[in-house]
């Protein structure tokens, strides 16, 4: 069985779309250019993705560089405090020297923060925050509390552990994201297995959510992780050992099917001891 | 303008009580390199580094020159460097900064300084005409440790690299092609190579081939240069942490040790490499013979 | 002002804080290698007297701020002014922990054998200058002035080996007038591995520039009573056997030359005192 | 421009009440000086000679206020070529004012132009033979800037070094090339005693009708013209104007400020030229 | 280092074309020598500066004639930059440069070498104590002058060799003083007084009368020139010149350049170089030669006058304000 990955390159123009009843109208995402009336550019190589049932299509694609986009969940860097807020970097792709794009986090972007009651942070502190707003003037701005509740949710300063990088689509799948793409496979597969009247078999690779090495790590070890839609992944356990070995199994696991990851962890476990 | 950041306090916490325990990030001994990677191009003198993430390119080339007056019977050798943002995006173009003249005067002193390219061999008449041997450092990733791997990819290259014959008479210089007559080596008469540590932990801890992450966390660094026989080339510590005499000797120690493997390795890729051209070689003329036939 | 360690002399070392007044004394024994005789400053007779002559009125005091040092070991006569802790000059150089510790060093045109203008440029310069700042950075306490910059200015106007040595000892001396905070001096001197045609080498404390051109050596500058070694420089080839002499007897000279600085800063702070400027 | 930087960069500029209170008693008869010198008195310094033995001539100077200056003068052989533009070039003087980028062309010019006066007879003491000269480096390094302008300064460690200048003695013939004396007790001093001596130039304010000589930063801002006289023996042999100041000047005071300028360099060469005879 | 900004021309191979002019046959002007040189001097002449003025010297009566040129424009007050100090006085900058074909022969690099710095200082110090600074705080007033031609060579380089000072620079500082006071009033900055710039030099003298032809046989002696000047020196008397130029081939031994306000008869600069004392005491000396420059001086200041009030007069004429035609000629200044 063959995998038919649609791979597309910036300036080619997509056949007219399929679309089983007519006058429905598509959101286009990311990575294309409409032209009106009804002619599609690609504007970034990757996969193509059309859901025919939300009536949307995007391209799909792994990058290094992070560009913020609103209520996205990121891992940021303090680099300074002026009057009213906290300078941060944003940074984003694993390789040695990260790139950074820099964003403001209001004193007061905290849960029940007041001037007196404000957490202080420091140069060099990793907070982890919401992005409230995404504009393409100005710098982006922060918030380190939930939009709805008003609580805290996990966002604010991460004390301890070890900040890490991988790619923005790593991060993407440890984030859950994978869930969306699959299922559009497996339909796809489906349809077309039906097409051709066969019966469809998953190879193993459609359904990985491509998390399992968490889902796996978290059985045996304790650890806290939170994961950054900007490609950085925050690790707290007790144990700098602990800390590396989760660390080094999510770096390693990016191009491993589901199976491969449980199996890595597996023997990383076993050299934990 | 792009600048380095500076690691967050998480990691340098984290990376110092790691270090304590005697744990290091990629999980590699203290003392121990990343995994070197040689390979050569197919063009004599072209040798390409890698040192983890860390990635060098050396090009070595020679030339036809006069030689400067006032050393009429030596060659020419120069290393240019330059750091450009293909390395890092903290670098700029164009611009010296104080990092890449103190990179570019420790490869001069480890290499040239130290004579391991005999420039006497490079004479063809005397205040004539000369070799110049330029050998050209390219920076394709920086993750710490360029001054190792730069070394270990110019003298690799050095090695590599074979000139074009020459044959002087009397008045009467010709330079032979490579396919007229086999190009000679350079007379390498050492091989030094390069070990930076880095100190930690008011010099409790000292790593070797720090990464970049360590890099910007150390104290204090020290680059020994050494080749196999045992003899120092170069020490360079230019301030930093203050380390004890008998820890700098056991430095010294451990540099002998990895330069004995660097160097094995070395020379072990460069006979791989002889041998595969060997057999290519031979292919190319048996197929021209198949043409011919 | 002779100290003698394994047979290693220094050469006549003066150190003084702001005008020389006595004659330097050359202490060195006669030994095999022969200082260069193609300077022409060697059969100067009047090389060495020097004049303090007031044109009007003598008495005079400095500000505080800018007294420089000078010292000089044998013929490297080095001069060194500590402007600091002060505003940052450049934006660069400002530093929200610490001070930032700047160096400038220049070589006078004049000061070699031959003249010859080296540019700010010039690698060994700058090399020079990022090595002393850096040793001077960790061991002033520069944490106690943030955002600030202590700037340390180094003229050499006679070069005959030692140069980064005597600079190292010029800036320690110039610091400690400025009253700059710093955790204890740093002295620094060279040692060169000499070999005996019988093979019985021994260590020669303070090269000359004669003896920098023939024979391997180290410069090195160790930290106050601890004898941990800042600054390490060794720039031609030497068995790896021969370092531990080296830097024995090193870190033995940098001693020494630690009690004469300390002479000369204790000497002028009871000056100082006694003239009633504390 | 670059004097002012040299002139002016340390310290802040005076406020108008200062600047007034100065200007009066400045303009008083007899005029009252902050430091209370009288107005042709300078302000004392510190001088010694020969102190550099890889230089054919050294001196060192430092001022009451922290100003340093060093000069080294060095001299080799060089070949006259048929593009050098002619003996003008065989004394290079460099100016190099320490924490500056460039060397100071305004002090450098002064006192390259005064040197170079014609009729001194330097010139004609570089000749070796016919295809020979000395070529003299004056390398002029202000160690740390005083807090006034530096042109006194500078030019009176010049004539010292100058003054203290040797070359070796020339023994070969005309047409051959150069061969000298290895004996430096046989070295022919650049300005030997009874020829026209090296010059110095002196700084002069006039603030109303009083003239002062050594001013001070101070006393430079509150005056109306400040000028660098150059001297040479008795005669003037140049005269600058320096940034400082705040007007005109009539042609009367000029007068005066070389007349008295011409006065009390004379008194200054006879106080240089004991420096060395003291001991 | 090269400036990379600009695209410069071959470093070697171009070689300009050296015509045989000035330097084998000096066309000597014989003018007496109290008399000045002819100027043109024009205002008005860049319309984006506040103000500016050309200034040539001499008009050229032939093509060939050498011809000292220069420009000037002069802009603010304008807001100093925002980083600057707070400043009680407006501040004046002044910048002159040589244009890279001014000099014959070998072209001029774009870098800025000490004379320039030299003479822009010179002239920044010439022309500041004439501006009302007081009546522009917190502004910048900044003058350049642009040298376009140069008589055909600065005299700086020696090429009188055993001669005497070299009146090139001072020239060409004169000139450009008296050309940016045109370009200062043009822009109607408030003033004390206009300056002028003027030169004035000591030659030898024989009978009364300075003999160009006797100067030129000295010259063609060459070598001897400096013996023949010293044993000149002893008889022939010195003589005052105003207005010396480099061609005019004299052998000067003292020269003075001045910076003359004329309705206030005070100095803003001066310049001498060479020895005095020649005939009698230094200082009688010098002020015999500073009169002189302020003497060639007051002429200039005439001119600038002149060029001034033409340029008024055309704009007051455009406005309206007055009739008829005040403005004679096509609005240049011209003195004989």
């Amino acid at each position: 069985m063959s995998l038919v990955v649609q791979v597309r390159f910036p300036g080619e123009t997509l056949p007219p779309l399929e679309d089983e009843k007519k006058n429905t109208t598509f959101k286009v995402g990311p990575g294309l250019t409409h032209i009106s009336p009804s002619t599609l550019i690609v504007s970034r190589a990757g996969e193509l993705n059309i859901d025919q049932r939300k009536h949307t299509i995007w391209m799909e694609s792994n990058s290094k560089r992070y560009v913020a986009s609103q209520n996205d969940a990121i891992i940021a860097t303090v680099l300074r405090s002026t009057a009213d807020s906290y300078i941060c970097a944003i940074p984003s792709s694993n390789s040695p020297v990260p790139s950074a794009s820099q964003a403001v986090l209001p004193h007061l972007a905290f849960p029940q923060a007041t001037k007196k009651t404000r957490p202080v942070l420091h140069q060099g502190s990793v907070v982890y925050a919401r992005i409230s707003l995404a504009n393409k003037h100005i710098d982006p701005e922060l918030e380190c509390y939930d939009a709805d509740s008003g609580k805290s949710e996990g966002f604010g300063e991460l004390k301890g552990g070890f900040v890490f990088g991988v790619s923005l689509g790593m991060a993407r799948r440890l984030l859950g994201d994978a869930k969306k793409t699959r299922l559009l496979r497996v339909r796809e597969r489906k349809a077309e297995a039906g097409r051709k009247g066969e019966e469809y078999q998953d190879v193993g690779v459609d359904m990985s959510s491509g998390r399992e090495v968490l889902e796996e790590l978290g059985e045996s070890l304790s650890f806290e992780l939170a994961v950054g839609r900007n490609g950085r992944i925050w690790v707290h356990s007790g144990d700098p050992k602990t800390t590396l070995c989760v660390m080094r199994c999510i770096q390693q696991s990016e191009f491993l099917t589901g199976k491969e990851q449980r199996q890595l962890v597996k023997e990383a476990l076993k050299a934990l001891g | 303008m792009p600048r380095e950041i500076d690691p967050t306090i998480n990691e340098k916490s984290f990376i110092l009580d790691a270090l304590n325990q005697k744990l290091r990030i990629d999980g590699r001994d203290l003392d121990s390199f990343r995994e070197l990677e040689l390979n050569f191009g197919d063009d004599y003198g072209l040798a390409d580094v890698q040192l983890g993430k860390t990635r060098v390119l050396a090009r070595v080339s020679a030339e036809v020159v006069k030689p400067f007056t006032d050393r009429p019977f030596d060659g020419i050798f120069t290393i240019t460097t330059e750091l450009g943002p293909m390395a890092s995006p903290a670098f700029e173009p164009g611009r010296q900064t104080e990092q890449e003249v103190l990179l570019s005067r420790l490869i001069e002193k480890a290499i040239r300084r130290s004579n391991a390219l005999d420039t006497e061999s490079l004479c063809i008449v005397a205040g004539q005409k000369c070799w110049q041997i330029r050998a050209d450092v390219h920076f394709l990733s920086h993750d710490g440790a360029l001054v190792d791997a730069s070394c270990i990819a110019v003298v690799a290259a050095l090695q590599h690299f074979r000139r074009p014959d020459v044959s002087v008479e009397g008045e009467k210089v010709t330079i032979h092609t490579m396919t007229e007559r086999i190009p000679v080596p350079l007379s390498i008469l050492h091989v030094p190579i390069c070990v930076t540590f880095s100190f930690y932990l008011d010099g409790e801890v000292c790593l070797v081939d720090a990464t970049l992450q360590e890099e910007q966390l150390r104290q204090g660094d020290m680059t020994i240069t050494l080749n196999k026989f045992g003899e120092l080339c170069q020490i360079a510590k230019a301030g930093g942490l203050a380390i004890n005499g008998l820890n700098l000797l056991r430095c010294a120690k451990i540099a002998l040790v990895k330069v004995g493997e660097i160097a094995a390795t070395v020379q072990r890729r460069l006979e791989e490499d002889a041998a595969a051209r060997v057999r290519r070689d031979n292919l190319l003329e048996s197929k021209a013979d198949n043409e011919r036939a | 002002m002779e100290c003698v360690t394994c047979g290693a002399t220094f050469r006549g070392l003066r150190l003084c804080h702001s005008n020389p007044t006595h004659d330097t004394s050359h202490n060195r024994p006669s030994s095999h290698l022969h200082k260069p005789s193609s300077l022409p400053s060697t059969s100067h007779s009047f090389l060495k007297k020097l004049e303090n002559v007031p044109l009007r009125n003598p008495l005079t005091r400095r500000p505080p701020h800018r007294r420089p040092s000078y010292v000089e070991h044998g013929n490297t006569k080095v001069i060194c002014s500590v402007n600091g802790p002060i505003e940052p000059r450049a934006a660069s150089a400002r530093n929200s922990e610490r001070a930032t510790v700047t160096v400038d060093v220049c070589f006078a045109a004049f000061s070699g054998t031959d003249r010859k203008k080296r540019g700010k440029s010039d690698k060994r310069v700058l090399e020079m200058q990022s090595a002393l700042s850096r040793t001077f950075a960790t061991t002033l306490l520069t944490t106690l002035h943030p955002r600030s910059e202590v700037h340390i200015s180094l003229h050499i106007l006679s070069q005959d080996g030692s140069i980064l040595a005597t600079c190292v000892n010029a800036a320690t001396l110039a610091l400690v007038d400025a009253g700059v905070p710093m955790s204890d001096y740093v002295t620094a001197c060279t040692v060169a591995s000499y070999t005996n045609p019988d093979e019985s080498g021994e260590p020669l404390l303070d090269m000359s520039s004669a003896e920098e051109m023939d024979l391997p050596g180290i410069t090195l500058a160790t930290v106050g009573r601890s004898d941990k070694i800042s600054l390490l420089q060794l720039e031609t080839k030497v068995r790896l056997e021969r370092l531990e002499g080296m830097l024995a007897v090193g870190i033995d000279g940098c001693g020494k030359i630690r009690q004469l600085l300390d002479g000369v800063i204790r000497e002028h702070g009871n000056k100082m005192a006694r003239m009633g400027a504390l | 421009m670059a004097p002012l930087q040299t002139s002016q960069q340390t310290g802040t500029p005076l406020s108008p009440a200062e600047l007034s209170y100065l200007h009066t008693s400045l303009t008083l008869t007899p005029p009252i000086r902050p430091d209370s010198r009288t107005p042709t008195q300078f302000r004392p310094l510190v001088a010694e000679s020969d102190i550099l033995p890889s230089t054919n001539g050294s001196a060192r100077m430092i001022w009451g206020d922290g100003g340093e200056c060093v000069v080294g003068v060095k001299a080799e052989v060089e070949r006259n070529s048929a593009t050098s533009v002619g003996p003008r070039d065989w004394i290079e003087i460099n100016v190099e004012v320490s924490g500056q980028r460039d060397d100071d062309a305004f002090l450098g010019m002064t006192v390259a132009e005064s040197l170079l006066v014609p009729g001194s007879g330097v010139l004609e003491r570089l000749v070796l033979g016919e295809r020979f000269h000395w070529k003299v480096f004056v390398d002029i390094l202000l160690l740390a800037p005083p807090l006034s302008h530096p042109a006194t300064l500078l030019t009176l460690t010049t004539y010292l070094a100058l003054r203290n200048t040797f070359l070796p003695k020339l023994i070969s013939e005309v047409v051959e090339d150069p061969v000298f004396d290895d004996d430096w007790d046989n070295a022919l001093p650049l300005y030997p005693v009874g020829k026209i001596p090296p010059p110095i130039t002196l700084l002069v304010v006039n603030v109303g009708e009083n003239i002062f000589f050594d001013p001070t930063r101070e006393e430079l801002s509150a005056g109306d013209v400040v000028l660098a006289v150059s001297i040479c023996g008795k005669k003037v042999v140049g005269v600058r104007t320096l940034e400082g100041g705040s007007g005109g000047v009539g042609r009367a005071v000029v007068k005066r400020v070389i007349k008295e300028s011409c006065e009390v360099a004379e008194e200054v060469f006879s106080n240089l030229n004991s420096v060395g005879e003291g001991d | 280092m090269t400036d990379r900004r600009r695209i410069n021309g071959p470093l070697e191979g171009t070689i300009p074309p050296v015509f045989l002019t000035s330097s084998t046959h000096k066309s000597i002007i014989k003018r007496s020598p109290t008399t000045l040189r002819k100027i043109f001097l024009k205002t008005g002449l860049t319309p984006p500066a506040t103000g500016s003025a050309f200034l040539e010297l001499p008009t050229p009566s032939t093509h060939s004639t050498p011809t000292l040129k220069l420009t000037s424009s002069v802009y603010g007050p304008r807001p100093l930059p925002s980083s600057t100090t707070f400043s009680s006085n407006a501040r004046l900058t002044a910048e002159l440069k040589f244009s890279p074909f001014s000099t014959p022969g070998r072209r001029r690099g774009y870098i800025r070498d000490g004379v320039e710095r030299d003479l822009s200082a010179q002239l920044s110090i010439a022309l500041g104590k004439s501006v009302a600074v007081g009546k522009y705080p917190k502004s910048a007033i900044d003058v350049f002058v642009s040298v376009l031609d140069c008589e055909g060579g600065l005299g700086d380089a020696g090429d009188e060799a055993g001669g005497g000072v070299d009146v090139g620079l001072m020239s060409v500082l004169a000139t450009a003083i008296s050309c940016a006071s045109a370009a200062i009033a043009d822009a109607g900055i408030e003033c004390f007084d206009l300056v002028a710039g003027g030169v004035a030099g000591l030659v030898l003298e024989q009978g009364g009368v300075v003999e160009e032809d006797r100067v030129e046989k000295s010259l063609e002696v060459g070598q001897d020139s400096d013996d023949a000047r010293r044993g000149m020196r002893k008889n022939g008397k010195v003589t005052l010149v105003l207005d010396p130029s480099p061609i005019d081939g004299y052998i000067i031994l003292a020269a003075a350049a001045v910076g003359y306000m004329a309705a206030r008869d005070e100095l803003t600069l001066v310049w001498t170089k060479g020895s005095m004392g020649w005939d009698g005491d230094s200082t009688d000396e010098v002020e015999r030669i500073v009169d002189g420059a302020i003497t060639a001086s007051t002429g200039v200041r005439l001119v600038i006058n002149e060029a001034v009030k033409e340029r008024l007069l055309l704009g007051l004429k455009e406005m309206g304000l007055i009739r008829g035609k005040a403005v004679s000629g096509d609005g240049d200044a011209a003195m004989s």
